[in-house]
């Protein structure tokens, strides 16, 4: 019987041959920092990092290529899993640019729910991500307080949507099923439970010396860098670049809200974690603003039972927590979709890893994968 | 000494810090009532799932024996994933024309992704989700499952 | 700018340019030779086009009029003016090459190479071309419309 | 013969305090995580949960220990022990109870500080051994790690040294039958206690200073390739590490196995009295670990050349000078 031997090296030839003393190391595809399947090269002098080479394509399911073979109704669900924490909003931007075509008029209370679930996505998405940064950060406590939060958000979404993670409550023309009855009261009492515990995060973690010390002048992304890498949402914000689709390029009833764009121009890691953090706080201003003032009416619009895009090319794209998420349809008039794109937010900000953490510390790597918020399915999909 | 000022405020704001951290984690070692988990297997009796949750696809059978479904495979083009199968048969009507009608409702619970376009497609409400979700199971052929019961037939009335 | 003024500004470079205002934002259609010069004007003259976010491709093999062709789509927003352009480049199918555009835009590195992992399309001059999702002795582009996988690909 | 004994009986003695600490420790940490994270932590063998870490420790002992291929067998198997036997060695000068000591050696204090760095050395050699580069990254931080802190963690002890007069552990605990160091040195006492147990929280690798394993980074660092009963060692040695240097800690600061007496309240030290010096002890050295442990469940990690930076520009000096403000103290007879 023939037993598998592994190389001395440990089996990553080709890998480890950098010869003026740099180590090359694998991180990932299974590391507790990178939060998935993403497989980072990294080649180190010393504890100083001097390259960072990603790896993709662990996870890639090819969901262009599925879309194909989708109709307009089926192809929303399948984007609930790229970006699977703001899964309501990738269903948004799907449904908008199919509603484009169809130049179908969505109902007022339609608009409504789903910038509140947007919202609801974005504090869940941002909450999760807070957790996962400080305990990236080497802090295993704070993971469990913003899960407390998350719950309450998921628990909100399973009484309503029907599910707690990959809702597929966005069809073309509005939303799946009407509100659930309880649902004001408890997005009343998450507010609440909400505004008690976000004091408790700048304790824990804000404020703390080791943490600022830790993200302060790491990973330092300048605006114009920012641009030229195509960073979106708080990474770029974080840079000084105004770029919350949001703001620039409205939808729904995003208009019709008060809101501030948060930026903060030092462009290290804590200012990404800052902007995020504030974003939650934003994200409460305008549920607070909704919750109240949702229309009466149809939460559906009367739609055809098959949906035809009219030859042509339609492009939307809506804020998700990790920045602009884009759907590039291509129709040929068909049933189906000719060629689809998403351009996913992760992807492009992946790119500016490498640029970022050049002649930082290995730790430092952590502090800056923790706030560019990576979410693999969302690189590779 | 503007340096020696600097440097104790500096040590004074750091251990400031550190011990405001320390009395949030220390507050909630102290008060167990915070604790939320729930236990989950011992907590199943009182356990409240939505009713709208998605758990699986069935067919509602009423206490005839007879569902709603007409065999129109609506559900079958809506699905995504080619989780649900309609195998048809021909009946003979009382009048003796033939007419079509189910046979068997083959669902792939392995392939479903709980989206709930089957259920939206239905024309006569003939399925619905189910609240259940601890699907797993030893052998993956016991999540092919036949929703009609046997038996079943379609109630009167339903086209 | 309005879609009117960009355009003056295109002829002026690109006189050959094939213009198409149907759609949500102005389409420019350039000659591959002429891309690569065009690409640097856009980005660092008037049109002060330094936001790339989106770059892709489209196989119009499966179309009557498309056998051999192959479009690049790039879409453009200039984060000073706040305007949106589409830029697209035909290809020839069988030997799709094109210059890269990562020196302008540093993004386009690694959507250059997912275009080039899934499409086949060559970038020249390109920094580090390799396949970036798929394995490197990979055969076949997949996103392309003949493309097909007996064993991955299930027919619904 | 009776020599013999004795030592046989020492023996088994110290093995079955290491096992017994070991799950209590490992419990107790988990507990007390479980805690400040909100949930409800182990609580499904025994009662609350009480015997999951021998659960856990029969599994690791019914597990595979694996060598890796390239690795330097004999350094690698070697490790662990080291790690272990040097835990063991610094049990001897501790005293656990009136009277109840392995060996009062005179020079006590300085037996501790000097065989505590020993530990590094199999911590070093696990890294090295092991043939993988996180191993190895966690090992050299390991050892800039520890060498560092020693300077502080010897400065605080060597300031109750200089408070005490003696080395030796039975003297410095007698020494404080008035009133423990602490609360008798002033403010320097308490500063050179604050960065005693920093240091020795750097010293035992335990978060914020967990550099040598950093999970996110260093996904385990130099236990990385280590498994079943050999990563228990480490796992043991580590938590074996906490409560001797808690226990020398409380002997310091806290006066050892001293009941709490208060100036003149007869009453009150007599009541004090009453309770064993054992439990003392023991529950000064679990409010020094219950610290520690608070730390680890509360802070984020530090960098590596913050971690030195804290020590060489801020522990260091901040200890010498207090130092000096203790010796002062101690010659003009201030202290109470």
């Amino acid at each position: 019987m023939e037993t598998y031997k592994v190389p001395p090296n440990g089996g990553d030839e080709g890998l480890d041959t950098a010869d003026d003393g740099a180590l090359v190391i694998n991180v990932g595809p299974q590391h507790p920092a990178t939060h998935g399947v993403l497989h980072l090269v990294i080649t180190l002098q010393g504890e100083t990092i001097q390259k960072i080479e990603p790896h993709l394509g662990y996870i890639h399911r090819s969901i262009e290529k599925m879309c194909e073979s989708l109709s307009y109704r089926q192809f929303i669900y399948v984007t609930s899993r790229m970006d699977y924490l703001s899964a309501h909003i990738n269903n948004h931007g799907c449904a908008l640019c199919v509603e484009k075509g169809l130049q179908l008029e969505v109902p007022p209370r339609a608009q409504v729910i789903r910038v509140l679930m947007g919202e609801l996505t974005r504090i869940a998405s941002h909450e999760l991500w807070w957790g996962a940064m400080a305990m990236d950060l080497g802090a295993f406590t704070p993971f469990f307080y913003a899960f407390r939060e998350r719950e309450t958000i998921n628990d909100i979404m399973e009484e309503t949507c029907g599910a707690r993670l990959t809702m597929n409550y966005m069809v073309p023309g509005g939303v799946m099923y009407d509100l659930h009855p309880n649902f004001q009261q408890r997005v009343k009492d998450f507010i609440q439970l909400f505004n008690n515990k976000i004091d408790e995060y700048d304790d824990l973690v804000t404020g703390n010396i080791i943490f600022q010390n830790r993200t302060k002048g790491v990973g330092v992304l300048s605006a114009a860098d920012a641009i030229s890498y195509g960073c979106t949402g708080p990474v770029a914000r974080g840079s000084g670049v105004a770029c919350d689709i949001r703001k620039l390029y409205p939808y729904a009833v995003y208009d019709k809200v008060a809101f501030d764009e948060i930026i903060e121009t030092a462009g290290d890691s804590y200012a990404r974690y800052l902007v995020r953090v504030k974003e939650l706080r934003q994200s409460v201003r305008i549920i607070e603003q909704l919750i109240d003032n949702i229309p009466e009416g149809d939460f559906q619009a009367k739609t055809k039972a098959v949906l035809k895009l009219p030859k042509g090319e339609f492009y939307s794209r809506v804020e998700t927590a990790r920045g602009e998420f884009g759907v590039y349809i291509v129709s040929e008039g068909g049933t189906t979709p000719y060629r689809i794109k998403f351009r996913s937010p992760g992807f492009s900000n992946l790119s500016a890893l490498d640029h970022m953490s050049r002649g930082s510390k290995i730790g430092d790597l952590m502090a800056i994968m923790g706030t560019l918020d990576l979410v693999i399915p969302d690189i590779d999909r | 000494m503007a340096f020696l000022k600097e440097y104790i405020s500096e040590v004074y704001h750091a251990v400031s810090s550190l011990l405001k951290g320390m009395r949030t984690t220390g507050s909630y070692f102290v008060r167990p009532k915070e604790i939320i988990t729930q236990q989950y297997p011992d907590n199943r009796a009182d356990m409240k799932i939505p009713e709208r949750f998605r758990g699986e696809v069935v067919m509602t059978h009423d206490e005839n024996n007879e569902h709603a479904c007409t065999g129109c495979t609506a559900c079958e083009l809506a699905c995504p994933n080619a989780t649900i199968k309609i195998v048809t048969k021909f009946d003979t009507t009382p009048e003796g024309k033939k007419k079509k009608a189910l046979d068997t409702f083959v669902y792939h619970l392995e392939l479903c992704t709980m989206c709930n376009l089957c259920v939206e497609a239905c024309p006569t409400s003939a399925i619905k989700m189910a609240q259940t979700f601890e699907h797993s199971v030893y052998d993956r052929n016991q999540l092919l499952k036949k929703l009609n019961n046997p038996g079943s037939k379609l109630r009167a009335g339903v086209e | 700018m309005t879609n009117e003024e960009i355009k003056q500004h295109i002829i002026t470079v690109q006189p050959n340019g094939v213009f198409d205002e149907t759609g949500e934002w102005l389409q420019v259609q350039v000659e591959v030779g002429e891309w690569k010069p065009f690409a640097q004007w856009l980005r660092n003259d008037a049109l002060q086009m330094d936001f790339l976010f989106c770059l892709t491709c489209i196989d119009w093999s499966a179309t009557a009029t498309g056998k051999t062709l192959l479009t690049m789509v790039y879409h453009f927003t200039s984060t000073v003016f706040r305007h949106t352009i589409v830029v697209k480049v035909k290809l020839d199918r069988n030997n799709p090459e094109i210059e890269t555009v990562s020196d302008c835009w540093r993004t386009a590195e690694l959507h250059e190479r997912e275009v080039f992992d899934l499409f086949g399309v060559k970038f020249l001059h390109h920094p580090d071309l390799r396949r970036l999702v798929l394995t490197d002795d990979f055969e076949g582009y997949p996103l392309r419309k003949d493309f097909e996988d007996p064993i991955n690909m299930i027919k619904l | 013969m009776a020599l013999i004994l004795e030592c046989v009986i020492v023996m088994l003695l110290v093995i079955s305090l290491f096992a017994v600490l070991g799950l209590v420790l490992v419990l107790m940490e988990r507990k007390v995580a479980a805690r400040m994270q909100i949930r409800l932590g182990p609580n499904r063998v025994g009662p609350k949960g009480m015997f999951q870490t021998a659960a856990d420790t029969l599994k690791l002992m019914m597990k595979e220990g694996l060598t890796p291929d390239g690795a330097d067998k004999f350094l690698f198997n070697l490790a662990p022990f080291v790690v272990m036997i040097a835990a063991m060695l610094i049990m001897a000068p501790i005293a656990f109870a009136k009277g109840f000591q392995i060996w009062d050696i005179n020079i006590g204090v300085l037996y501790v500080s000097a065989v505590s760095s020993v530990s590094v050395i199999g911590i070093l050699m696990a890294g090295w051994a092991s043939n993988n580069k996180y191993s190895l990254l966690g090992a050299m931080r390991s050892g800039a790690q520890i060498v560092s802190y020693e300077l502080s963690a010897g400065l605080s002890i060597i300031s109750i040294v200089v408070l005490s007069g003696s080395l030796q552990v039975s003297d410095i605990i007698a020494s404080q039958q008035t009133g423990w160091w602490l609360f008798r040195g002033h403010i320097p006492a308490i500063i050179a206690f604050v960065i005693f147990i920093i240091a020795v929280t750097a010293e035992t690798n335990r978060a914020p200073f967990d550099l040598a394993e950093a999970e996110s980074e260093l996904t385990a660092g130099f236990h990385t390739e280590y498994s079943g009963m050999k990563f228990a060692l480490f796992f043991l040695a580590e938590y074996i590490n906490i409560f001797i240097v808690c226990a020398i800690g409380a002997t310091l600061f806290l006066g050892g196995w001293m009941p709490l007496h208060m100036g003149h309240w007869e009453g009150f030290n007599h009541l004090m009295d009453y309770i064993p010096s054992s439990l003392w002890f023991l529950g000064k050295t679990f409010f020094l670990i219950f610290l520690i442990m608070w730390f680890r469940w509360t802070f984020p990690r530090l960098r590596v050349d913050q971690l030195l930076s804290l020590e060489w520009k801020y522990l260091l000096p901040i200890s010498m000078f207090n130092l000096l403000l203790i010796t002062l103290i101690a010659i003009m007879g201030w202290h109470f």
